[in-house]
Order: C-alpha cells, then structure tokens, then sequence
C-alpha cells in the first residue's frame, strides 16, 4: 500500500499522561483530508506527533514510502512534511518579511524563496501592508496569515494545518477556504485540522472524527453522510 | 431610556504611523449584550486595550465608565471598578491550578475572605461548564478550550459590570459555541453588561442587541444586528459574499 | 583644558571599544538564545592563558596565541552549551537555572585555571609596542588597534545576525523553538553554533586584553560585569543597541574621572544607570513597547 | 611522639592566591626542616590549611573554627588572613598561638586596649609609623648627598582605598608638609583592581612633582602605573609601597620599572650582613622553584619561633605559656632581629632590630641603599630623571 | 508522595531532628557550620520569595544582608543598642533599603531588575567604603559585642546558644515564608510573574506586588545579617562581595526555585559539602569545582531543585 502518509497505530502524548490511543489514518497523493471532534481530544497532538515535535510512544508513521517513525523534525521539514501550527505566536521580534524569508529555510524551499513570498502576498495582501511590523503586535487574523504563509514558504509537499480559520474574519475566510483551494488544486495533499465543518466539508475528500485520541469514525466523500449527519454526529457526542 | 455605563469619545490609538483606532465614539447602555466585528486588523483589541489599559490606554480620546474618566487610570483599578477582559490569545497562569486562578481573581476584587473565594469559584466554574475532574490541574496542562474557560470563568468571579469578550468563540466546536451562547445570555440576564468581539457570526449575531463594525480603525456602521449585516460596506469590508 | 577634553574623549573611546569588545559576544548569546552567559568572563580568561601558552610557554608567537585562544574557547563554549544549557530548553526556569549552570562553569574554569596555571600573574607581549598619539594625546599603539578592531568586530556580527539566513535562525530559535523547529531549523545546532560564536569573541577579546591587563585565573571578573552592564544597559533588542551603550559609557565614563577622579566614578556611573533605566525602562537604545 | 598540627589560615584561592599560597609553603618549609632534625621536645609536625578564599567573615571565621576545633592544633600562623584581623578575637578566647606578618594598625587596634587578653597573639611586622615618616629624610639626604637632584620640592601622593594604603598616604602627607613640602596631588582610588592610571598622570604631567608616590600595594595595579608612567615619564621620583618587593613586579614590567624606588618594614633583609636571609630565600627557591615575596620567608620564621618556645616550655598544650615564651624571643631571623613589644605585641621597629629598608630596583636588580649598614648597593638618578 | 507528608510530617521531623543536633555535634566547630548555614538558609529562602515565586530578579538582595550586618554592627558597637534589639533594627533598615530599590525596580522588566540591583548593591558597598569615619571602611567594624541573657554570656558553652538563636531565626523566617506563599498575595506573585498583563487584568497591581515582594523578602535577610554581625562579631565589606552572591544565589536554584523548604534544604546541604571538602590539602581549588560540578548533576537531575528530585524518588500519582 502506497499511501502517501500512512499512519498506523499511533500512541503518544505528554509525560505521564497518554492522548493519542492507538490513531491510524492515511491519505494519498493529490487528496485532502480533515480531522474534526471536540477540544482537547488530541488533533494537534497528532499533528505535533507526525512533525516529530513529540515521539509516539508505539506506532508507525511513514511518509512518501519512508518511515519517519521519531526522525528529527529538520529532516522531516526538508522532506516535504510541513505543518502550520495553531494559534501561533511566530517569532515576537521578528518582523513580517524576515519571517516569510526565514520561513524558506530547508535547502529545497530557499531556491525559488521569492517566488513564493509573492504567492503569499498575493494570498494575504495584508502582509504587504504590514512587512516591515513585528510579528508579536500584529492582530491575531494577520498572525494566523503571517503563520499560514510560514508554511507555504517551506515549499511544502503536504501541508497540515491546524485550525486555520482560527480567528479570521468571515470574508477572510472565503479568501482562505479559495486559496486553500487553490493551493490543493497545485498538487499538494493537505492535511487541515478545523472546528468549523462547513470550511471543512467544502475541501476535503474525507473526514476524519477525532475523539479521545482515538478516531470514531472516518466519513468518504462516497459514503458521504452528508452535512446534516454530520452536525448529529458531533452534537450527539457533545455530552460526554 | 438609555444610560450609558461605558463611553469612549473621539478615542484614538496610532502606533508610528499607523492609526489603529481612530477616532473612535460609541457608548454601551447598561445590561445590554453590544458587539464588535470588523476585518482582521481593524482595531477591535485595540479597542478594548486602550479601554481597559492593558497594556496602553489611548493616545488621545476619553473613556468614561460609569461616569468617571477612566482612561488615566492604571490598569488594575480599572479592573477592580468592574470593568473586565479577556485576551484573544489564550492567557493563562501556568503554574496555578483553575481554583487557585479564580481564588485570586474573587479575593483582589471582591476583597472576599478565602473561603467564600472558593465558593464562588466553585460556582462559576461549573456555570462555565469546567470539568471538575480537571480543577486541581495546572493550567500549562490544559486544553485550548479548558484555557478559555477558565479565563472567562476569572473574569466572572471578579463580578464585573461589565465583560469584555475578545474573540472567545474562535477554536470552539459547534457545540462549544452554543453552549456559550447560552452562558451569555445567563451571564447578561444577572445584570452584567457585555461587549463581544467575535468572527463567529453565528454567535455573534444571535446575542448581540447591538454591533458596530470597525474598520481601518474606524467605525464602519453600527445599530440592530440584523440591518448591519445588509450593510453593503459591511458586505464588501468584512462579511464577504456569504453575507 | 582642550587637549585634556581630547584626551578624555580618546581615552573614552578606547574604553568604549573594550566595552563593545567584551560584550559583543555576551550580546550574541542573550539576543539570541535568550542566556545570560556568567561564564563569558571566565572564557575571556581562557582565551588568555591559551594565548599565553602558545605564545609564550611555546613561543609560537603572538598571533598563534591569539588564534589558538580564539579557537580554543569556542570549543569550551560548545561544550558549555552541550552540557550545561541544552539540557534545559524550554524549562519556564530556564533563564535562572541557565544563570546558575553558567556560574558553575565560571567557577570551574578559574579553579580549573588556577590549578593549571597557577594564581601567579602573567602578561602577553603587545601587537604592536610603543606609542601612537592620536590628536595630540599618546595612547599605547596596542590599545589603538583595538579601537580599530572592535567596530570591524561589532559589524561583521551585526550583518550577520541580521541579513544572513544562519543569523536570523539563531534570533528565531530564541524567540519560538516550537516555530523554529517548524520551519526545519535544528534548534540544537543552532544553539551551538550561537554559543560559540560567543565563546569566539570572549577568547578574542581575552587574549586581546591579555597585552594591556595581567592574566590571572579571576581576570574575566571585571569584564564580565562591564559587559552586562554594556548589554542590559543598552537595551536588550541589538548589537547596535549593545555597541553604542559601550561607547557611550566608555565616554561618560572616562569624563567623570576627568571631573570627579576615579573615585567616585563608579558611583556615579552606576547612579546614572539606575536613573536612565527609570525612564527608558528598556535601555538607552532599547525600543519602547 | 606525637604530631602537632600548625595550622595556616590562609587566602589559597580567590584574588590573593599568591601570597596565600607562598605562606603555606614558607610554613611547610619550616615544618619539613623541623621533623627532618627529628621534632622538637619529642614532637613532630604537621601542617593544616584553613582557606578563607575571598576572605568574607564567614569564610574566615569558618577556616578559622575548623582550626581551631582540632585538639592537636598547636599554632595557627598567618601572613594575613581577613581585612580587619578580627579572627584574633577567636583565637585569643581560646589561647590558640596565633602569628601574623601584616596589617599591623589592625593587630594593634585590637591588642593594645588590653593587651593581657592576647597573650598568645604576635605579630612579625613592626607598627608601620616607619612607613609615614621615614622617607622624607631619606629622599632629602640623597639630594643632600647629590645622589639625586629634586627639580622642586613638590609631591604628588595616590592612594588605594584600604587602611594599608591609606593609613600610610595621610601619614607621609602630614611628614612632607612637616618638612616645608608642597603636596600638589593627594588622590584616593576605589580598592580593587586599577586599569587606567592615565586620569591621574595626566594631572601630574601638568605639574610635575619631585616625587611621585603611589601607595597602592596591590602589584598588578603598581605595575600598571609604573608602565603607563613611562609611556610619557616626567622629571619625578617615583616610589611605590610594597608592591615592587612582590617578585612578580620585576616579570611584569622588566625595563619599565628601572629607577623606581620602594621601602619595606618587616621585610626579607637580604644582605651581607643578615646572612639568614640569603639562607632562607636559598632553601625557598630549592624547595618550590620561585623566588619569594615577604610571606614566604615569614612564615618560616613564625614557626621556627614558636617550635623555640615549644622546646622551652615542651608541653604544646601550655599555649598560654608558649605564648609568653614568644613575647621574650630575640632572634636574628631573614627579617632582621625579632623582639616583640609587650605593649602592642608587635616586633620592634629599629636599624639594628627590624628596619625600615629602602629599595631601588635597577635593571632588574634590587638594591638595598638603606640604612647604610646593611646597604647592598647605591642608590642611582633614574634614567628618565634629567 | 502524599502533599500532607511532604508539606508537614517531614518538615516537622527534620526541625526536631535539627533540635537535637548540639546534643551530638558538642564542638564548636560543627555547631559555627549550622549556625552558618541557617544563616544562608534565611538569605536564600527569602530571596527565593522575590526570585522564584515573583520572578523579580533581584541580584541586590545581599545588599539588604549586608545592610543588616553593618546596621547591627554600627548600633551595637558605636551606639552600644543591646545586641538582641541591635538585631531587629537591621530587619528595619533593610526593609527600608528593599523600598529604595523596589520603587525603581517595580516599573522594569525581567534582565533589567538585574542591573538596576546589581547597580544598588554596587552602591551600598562603595557608600560603606567611603563612609569609614562610619563603618570602617576596607578595615570593617571589629570587637562588637556579643549576645547575653542575663548575665549568660553566648560565648560559653560552643556556641550552644547562638546555635538555637540561628535555628529559632530560621524556624520564624520559614513559618513567615510559608504563610504569605500560602495566601492569595502570594497566589497573585506567581500570577504577576508568568502573566502580567492578565493579572492586571484581574485587579492586580503588578508594580504593588513587587515593592511588597522585595520589601517582604528583606526583612528576614536584615535580620539574619544582623545575627551575622553579632555571631562573627565583625562587619566588613566582603559581604557585598560576588562570592557570598553567588554561593546564595546557587542555594536557591539548586534548592528549587518557588519552594519554599528547597532553598534551606540546599542551604545545609551546601555549607556541609564545601566544609567536608575543606580541609583537604592542596584542594582547595579543587573542592569548588566539585561542588560546581554536584550543583550542575543536581541541576539535570532535577531543574525542579532538590525537592523536585524528592518527588521523582517518590512519584506523587496524578490525578487523572
Ligand atoms: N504541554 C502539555 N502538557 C500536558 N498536557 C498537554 C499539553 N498540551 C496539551 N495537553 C493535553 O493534551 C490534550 C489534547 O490537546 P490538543 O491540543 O491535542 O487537543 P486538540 O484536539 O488540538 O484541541 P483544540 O481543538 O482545542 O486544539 C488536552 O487534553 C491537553 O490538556
Ligand atoms: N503594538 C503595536 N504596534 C504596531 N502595530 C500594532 C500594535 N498593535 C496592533 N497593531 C496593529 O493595529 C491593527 C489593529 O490591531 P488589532 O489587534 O486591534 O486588530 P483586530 O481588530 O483585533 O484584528 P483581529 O480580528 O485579527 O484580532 C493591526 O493592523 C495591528 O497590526
Ligand atoms: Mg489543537
Ligand atoms: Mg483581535
């Protein structure tokens, strides 16, 4: 099986306390896939896991064939595997262009640097405005771009986003749910991770219901239940 | 009929060359639940530092509060005369555990004894909806969420007059959001006078009896929720074609 | 009265110079990682010794000696950051423990030092002997040219941190390691490398200093201070922050032992600190928020 | 027989490590000598080091009690231990023999109210009065002589801020001015280490002085002034207290210091005619490799002194007793002859007990030009000097 | 292990066990090292009060020690104050040096509390330089008079007396520590310390908290300096000194920074090694790269200070 990420059986979490309880998932080239479910069950920890920022405690993760089951998180960035954190604070002294230049670090991603910055700043012109301003005084909409464009700098071959839309105003997040769009049209299989299921169910191809670390249902494009089930499927489990 | 508890007049707040409030006018009536929206980087938590002077007051501009002129006055008095926040990124105390966070808050407020401290604790953290199970813990190990609760379960417990809301929905599920929903209404029908920043239409629309729209530091319309939002400037600046 | 002024002010600068010198590289660490390095000193005073080792114990000459201490206190400092600082990444004590293990390390390298070399005094020979008078006043030609080296120094680090990608990872790595480690940064290489690019510049400094003061095993005292001084004093945010405060206090400085003798400059000195802080709370050049 | 410890509180480590370190060996070296000629009254020795590091009350208080908590201690010998001697409280409450070979104004402070309370307590060094006002006469008489010509009878004095220095500045101030001098400078620095003479220079080459005095004793910052004097000398006489005596001095500055001049009081007083000295400073340098300073060759007398009044008495446990038997010693030692003064407990300062002795150094070369007795050379016009 | 144990059962067992000491330990000697370290215990676990649990990194708290030394000193030896009043006077005047140093230092932010204390202390040592007519200088104050109770003189029986008066000092400094760490007040010192603004934001007054964090934390350490000039019966600048910083300093982290028992755990623990070390010959160097070395495995073993490492040993199970 030739899954692009191929996730099987993952266990980790914080010290003493376990949050992921044995999460298997995958997904293939040129697909898209989101992870929804309640707080504080587990999804950026599972992101955290994949780029290596925490070793699984069992489990494999293997990505474009190869396993990167507690690689270095440098390595798994300059493989292609980038994520964009939540809620991130960035580099507070940094200012929004050192960033967004920084950003294209691996060897692979400084290459074409300016090209990039340019389709970011196509994506978000409120960066332009703002380049020369230091990340920590920007408005949380402008850091959640600032972060966003972060990750498109790294030249990413999947991307994972972390609650993207997290405060962003409606009309922005149009403009993102496009660029998203777009963004998986050039190729790149994205991995988005969102409270808002509408933003979700108009990307991705499947969805993935996160709960106690644990996935209680994966729902196909195919067996699509459609937004309604899935609204029940998640107001049902909201009394736990 | 109106009495304003909370005024700010011709406020303005520029940082360089930027004005990310500018001249800025409204007042909120007391009990009643007043919203904010407004493009990213439109000036909302702004707004609402420069109200409560955390970390600045305004660069020119007043800011009354139940009649005084506040907007000299150091922060924390602020906070104590009732008028109270949250952050939009989450803030938290991490070495102390959700009881230990409120305890603080109720006692440099309400200059309460310990124990009724607790009580009230107690209280709000189940209004909030706070896992009990998780009330021992230290904040750094606490969800996104359970941060958020805990937050604006601190700033209930310091009884405030009114409550200052930056954002609190954004990261909730669907579910979470109307939970909070619900605990506005309460929070506002015991007397506390809100004003709620919030992306989440949903929310935002359903409580708020009246919005102003910032933008580019300015307000950009305000009245009945229901005719902001048929705003065309609104449409164009903020809510985009989902209307 | 004029020449005296001069002479003040040339006095003042070659002070400035030192000051800049001994700080750059406690600046390079703090600004970027975040670490105040008490152990910067004692590297000084290691660069110094090995400077005099190979330079005079072998007599491989004075250039050898300053090369051999240059390097060899970056290799310290290496292992400094090894063991000492990276096991404590992202403890929300880190700072302070990062205090005390650097005072481990200070107090490890003068003992170490004095076994070695012993608590005798010991000077090196000068990079250039004699006189030079700049305008009129006569300052030793050694102490000259580290006036010329200290801004040279100074801005091949600045452009460094600032415009190079390597540079601008380390100041990343110490404002979000999360973030840094994101975009693919090795967040313990760089730590390393920030750590002796330091070392680097004490034992410079070190071996430079090793020509005009003696070398003894708590030589890197005095520096040490003056150079926390010229860091904080200057405002956390850069190294042009910490460079101009070292002149400015060289200057201040060498005109209040004009005015008031050397005994009672240090009060003053550290008095007008105290009062500039009050009112620039971030340092002279440090941004206000 | 048993083993008598001698215990040497001491600065081993920290800023005096130097002089700390050549006290243990000066006492290390007596001990040896003592226990090779098969120990004294049946008693052989052993050495015990108390550090008192930077010297802080605690740490020396603390060196002190760990000595004097050991039953076998039967001496405890210094050079100096603390700035203010307060240990010599501790040791007289519990009759520990206790020598010292410096900061004498203290040691008198603190014995000469009562002396019979210290009755176990001495001191190698003279009251340094000598220091104040001796030289005066000696620089008029080797202008008298035409050894030296005195372009004015002007003198510039700088002071360390320390009781040692300080003490010795306000004295020669008050003997020059006696004497009809003009004083054109009397600085005072901040105590600790000095990197920058020029301030003050710069001043005396406004108006250069006959005599340039600096009685900072420390030798590194003595040193720092004799070479940034001679990057632009002027036509004056320079002395220096103590500092140029510490052998170091001649390494640091080699050519720069030719001409300077200095004095000791209960110093090594190395000439033909004190043969001891020559002895001891020979043995020091076979044992330990290095030239010593003053405390070295002290230290050694201090125990050779008290293994005397321990033959005498011959129970090491009577040190009320081996103490008053020290007070009566009258020894040729390597400082001169040591009798102690019943007043102040301090040796006796005289020409033919322990004098004050005058120092050029020239080329490297010390030279003893007075008293005239014991003068090993002459003094010369420093080169610089026209 | 069970809160209750750590937080009351053992404390209490080893005071009793200290009680006891001089029942044993009947040499001066060993008895002037505990009266030493409670000394340090005092300077570092009240430090610990305004570097741990307020995050103010006061490097001139030794200046408030010294402050008591030489106000003691000066009281009873020129004034001649009974020595036990002498003594309570420095934890006045230190009190008072702590509110010249606050209100600057209230306004500033982290690194540079350092400075602007460093600064201070600077300025306390030269002010005692200068000033010798009054403090004697580089030479110190000598000879000062020593504590009776009646006609008791506490030079008698080693020590024996000043040995309980520096435990009893110690034992007051800690219950005092231990009931504003447990009240709100001292809740609100870590809030001011790890969120600022949201602790503004609750009614806190942040630059309140810390004038009265540094003020608090002098008191204790006034006294115990006074204690200090009493015992040695000598005030001399070396107080000010960076050793004595350091060595207090390195008390407190290794003890554990924020606890309230670490800092007079590592106190002990530290005076006793160095001691141990002490009297070995041609050592003496080598004795402080080994304590360094200890501090440093201490350290990485536990960054949570010698009590975090109690709790590994003896893993408290979390409440899930
Ligand atoms: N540093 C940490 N130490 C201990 N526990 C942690 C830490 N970070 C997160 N947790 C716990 O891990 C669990 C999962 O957190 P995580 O952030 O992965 O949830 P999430 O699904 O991303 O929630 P959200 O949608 O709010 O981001 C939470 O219960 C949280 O308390
Ligand atoms: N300290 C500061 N220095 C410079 N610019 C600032 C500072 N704080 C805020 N700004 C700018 O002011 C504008 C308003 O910021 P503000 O945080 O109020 O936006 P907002 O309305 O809260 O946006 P969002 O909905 O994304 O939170 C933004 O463009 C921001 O970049
Ligand atoms: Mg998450
Ligand atoms: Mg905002």
């Amino acid at each position: 099986m030739d899954h692009l990420l191929n996730i099987v059986d993952v266990t980790a979490g914080y010290g003493s306390i376990t949050i992921l309880r044995g999460i298997s998932l995958h997904l293939d080239p040129g697909e898209c896939i989101g992870l929804f479910g309640p707080n504080g069950h587990g999804k950026s920890t599972l992101l955290h896991t994949i780029s290596g920022l925490i070793r699984s405690t069992s489990g494999t993760i293997s990505f474009d064939g190869t396993d990167i089951t507690g690689a270095k998180p440098p390595q798994i960035v300059n493989s292609g595997l980038i994520q964009s954190p939540q809620g991130n604070t960035l580099f507070g002294d940094m200012q929004v262009f050192e960033t967004l230049e920084l950003a294209a670090f691996s060897r692979r991603a400084r290459k074409d640097r300016e090209t990039n910055i340019q389709k970011v700043i196509e994506l978000f012109p409120r960066l332009g405005e703002r380049n020369t301003q230091k990340a920590k005084t920007l408005s949380g909409g402008e850091r959640q771009m600032l972060s966003i464009g972060c990750a498109l700098m790294c030249a990413p071959r999947l991307l994972m986003l972390d609650e993207p839309t997290l405060g962003l105003s409606p009309r922005l997040k149009e403009e993102l749910a496009v660029a998203v769009g777009k963004i998986a049209e050039s190729g790149i299989p994205l991995v988005i991770v969102e409270q808002d299921v509408e933003f979700l169910m108009s990307l991705a191809d499947r969805l993935y219901l996160v709960e106690h670390g644990e996935i209680v249902r994966e729902i196909d494009r195919a067996n699509a239940p459609g937004h309604d089930e899935v609204m029940r499927l998640y107001f049902g489990e909201h009394t736990h | 009929m109106s009495n304003p508890i909370l005024q700010t007049i011709g406020s303005c707040k520029t940082f360089g060359g930027l004005k990310a409030v500018n001249n800025v006018s409204f007042s909120v009536d007391q009990g009643e639940i007043f919203g904010i929206a407004g493009p990213n980087g439109s000036g909302k938590s702004t707004l609402f530092n420069l109200m409560t002077g955390i970390p600045y007051g305004p660069t020119s501009g007043e800011v009354r509060f139940q009649g005084n002129r506040i907007d000299k006055w150091p922060a924390h008095r602020i906070a104590r005369a009732g008028l109270c926040r949250t952050f939009q990124k989450d803030a938290e105390y991490p070495e102390l555990t959700a009881d230990e966070t409120l305890q603080i808050s109720a006692v440099y407020n309400g200059r309460r004894g310990g124990r009724e401290a607790m009580r009230q604790s107690a209280r709000v953290l189940e209004l909030v909806g706070f896992a009990a199970k998780r009330r021992q813990m230290r904040s750094h190990e606490l969800s996104v969420y359970e941060k958020k609760q805990l937050m604006i379960a601190s700033a209930l417990v310091s009884r405030p007059a009114v409550l200052m809301l930056d954002e609190p929905a954004s990261g909730l599920t669907k579910p979470e959001i109307a939970k909070l929903d619900n605990l506005l209404i309460d929070v506002n029908k015991s007397g506390v006078t809100i004003l709620l920043i919030e992306h989440v239409l949903s929310l935002l629309l359903s409580v708020s009896q009246r919005l102003v729209v910032l933008n580019y530091g300015e307000i950009l319309a305000e009245g009945e929720p229901g005719d902001v939002v048929k705003d065309e400037a609104v449409i164009e600046a903020y809510l985009g074609g989902r209307g | 009265m004029t020449e005296t002024l001069i002479a003040t002010l040339v006095s003042g600068l070659v002070l400035g110079s030192l000051y800049a010198l001994m700080a750059s590289g406690l600046s390079v660490v703090w600004t970027t990682l975040g670490v105040f390095n008490f152990s910067h000193g004692a590297l000084m005073m290691v660069g110094a010794f090995i400077a005099w080792t190979v330079s005079e114990a072998a007599g491989l000459g004075l250039l050898a000696g300053i090369t051999a201490g240059t390097l060899a206190a970056a290799v310290i400092g290496v292992i400094i950051e090894r063991l000492l600082i990276r096991p404590f990444y992202g403890n929300r004590n880190m700072l302070l423990i990062t205090v005390m293990t650097t005072l481990a390390a200070m107090i490890i390298l003068e003992k170490g030092a004095q076994i070695i070399w012993g608590a005798r005094l010991k000077q090196l020979p000068r990079l250039i002997d004699g006189e030079v008078s700049v305008f009129g006043t006569t300052i030793s030609a050694h102490e000259a040219v580290l006036a010329v080296i200290a801004p040279l120094v100074l801005i091949a680090i600045w452009r460094f941190t600032v415009s190079t990608s390597t540079g601008r990872s380390l100041r990343a790595v110490g404002q979000n390691q999360n973030s840094a480690t994101l975009i693919g940064i090795d967040v313990p290489v760089a730590f390393a490398l920030a750590f002796g690019l330091s070392a680097a510049l004490a034992g410079l400094t070190g071996a430079l200093l090793g020509s005009i003061r003696f070398i003894t095993p708590v030589m890197g005292a005095d520096p040490l201070v003056k150079a926390m001084i010229v860091v904080i004093f200057g405002g956390l945010g850069s190294l042009g922050a910490t460079a101009g405060a070292a002149y400015v206090i060289g200057i201040i400085e060498a005109l209040l032992i004009l005015w008031l003798g050397l005994y009672w400059t240090p009060f003053v000195l550290f008095l007008l600190m105290i009062i500039v802080l009050i009112f620039r709370p971030n340092g002279i050049f440090g941004s206000a928020e | 027989a048993d083993v008598i410890k001698i215990g040497v509180l001491a600065p081993v480590t920290g800023k005096a490590a130097a002089d700390g370190q050549e006290m243990v060996n000066g006492a290390q070296l007596a001990v040896d000598e003592l226990n090779a000629a098969g120990g004294v009254a049946g008693h052989t020795f052993e050495l015990a080091v108390g550090d008192v590091g930077d010297a802080s009350a605690d740490a020396v208080a603390t060196a002190a009690e760990r000595l004097l908590g050991d039953r076998a201690m039967g001496a405890i010998m210094t050079g100096y231990a603390s700035g203010s001697n307060f240990e010599i409280e501790m040791m007289a409450e519990q009759d520990m023999v206790y020598m010292i070979s410096a900061n004498s104004a203290q040691t008198e402070g603190i014995i000469k109210p009562n002396p019979d309370d210290f009755g176990t307590v001495w001191s190698m060094t003279p009251s340094y009065a000598g220091y104040n006002t001796e030289i005066v006469p000696v620089i008029e008489g080797l202008g008298a002589d035409g050894k030296l010509t005195l372009p004015n009878k002007k003198v510039a004095i700088i002071a360390s801020d320390n009781p040692y220095s300080k003490g010795i500045a306000d004295g020669m101030v008050e003997s020059f001015k006696g004497a009809g001098w003009e004083v054109t400078e009397n600085d005072l620095l901040p105590f600790g280490e000095i990197n920058d003479w020029r301030a003050f220079l710069a001043k005396i080459r406004q108006n250069p002085p006959a005599v340039l005095i600096n009685t900072d004793y420390v030798s590194a910052n003595a040193a720092t002034f004799m070479t940034q004097f001679m990057e632009d000398p002027t036509n004056s006489l320079v002395f220096i207290q103590y500092a140029p005596s510490v052998p170091e001095f001649l390494e640091l500055t080699k050519e720069k210091s030719s001409g300077v001049v200095y004095n000791l009081l209960g110093g090594v007083l190395n000439t033909p005619t004190n043969p001891r000295a020559a002895e001891v400073l020979g043995k020091y340098k076979a044992a330990f490799g290095n030239e010593p300073g003053t405390y070295g060759p002290a230290l050694y007398e201090q125990v050779l002194i008290y293994a005397d009044a321990l033959a005498k008495v011959g129970d090491p446990s009577k040190r009320a007793a081996i103490g008053a038997e020290i007070g009566k010693t009258s020894k040729q030692t390597a400082m001169g002859k040591i009798q102690f003064d019943p007043a102040t407990h301090l040796s006796v300062q005289s020409n033919d007990g322990v004098p004050i002795q005058f120092y050029q150094i020239r080329d490297g070369e010390r030279f003893l030009f007075y008293p005239d007795q014991y003068a090993t050379g002459e003094f010369a016009q420093p080169s610089w000097m026209k | 292990m069970n809160p209750a144990l750590r937080n009351i059962v053992l404390p209490l067992a080893c005071l009793a066990m200290l009680a006891l000491v001089p029942v044993f330990a009947i040499d001066g000697y060993t008895r002037h090292l505990f009266v030493i370290a409670f000394i340090y215990a005092i300077i570092a676990s009240n430090w610990n009060l305004s570097l741990g649990h307020c995050g103010v990194f006061n490097f001139g708290h030794l200046s408030f020690f010294g402050v008591g030394v030489y106000t003691t000193a000066i009281a009873a030896k020129t004034f001649d104050v009974n020595p036990w009043l002498a003594i309570l006077f420095a934890g006045v005047t230190a009190a008072i040096a702590a509110f010249l140093v606050a209100a600057p230092v209230a306004r500033l932010k982290g690194i540079y509390v350092v400075l602007v204390t460093f600064a201070f202390s600077q300025l306390a040592m030269q002010l005692v330089l200068s000033q010798s007519y009054i403090t004697g200088g580089a030479e110190g104050i000598v000879r000062i008079p020593y504590l009776r109770l009646g006609d008791y003189s506490f030079l008698k029986d080693y020590k024996l007396g000043y040995y309980y008066v520096g435990l009893g000092l110690l034992v007051i400094s800690t219950l005092f520590l231990l009931a504003v760490t447990n009240s709100p007040f001292g809740k609100s010192l870590k809030a001011v310390r790890d969120a600022e603004d949201y602790a503004a934001a609750r009614g806190i007054s942040v630059s309140r908290q810390r004038v009265l964090v540094i003020v608090l934390s002098a008191i204790f350490t006034g006294i115990a300096g006074g204690f200090y000039a009493i015992y040695l019966r000598v005030a001399s600048p070396e107080v000010f000194g960076f050793g004595t910083l350091s060595l207090a300093l390195s008390m407190v982290l290794i003890g554990g920074a924020g606890t309230t028992y670490g800092p007079i755990v590592a106190a002990l623990a530290l005076t006793f090694a160095t001691e141990s070390l002490a009297g070995l010959r041609g050592f003496e160097e080598a004795r402080f790269i080994v304590v360094a070395v200890a501090m440093i495995l201490v350290l990485r073993l536990a960054p949570g200070g010698l009590l975090g490492l109690l709790d590994k040993l003896i893993p408290e199970k979390r409440q899930e």
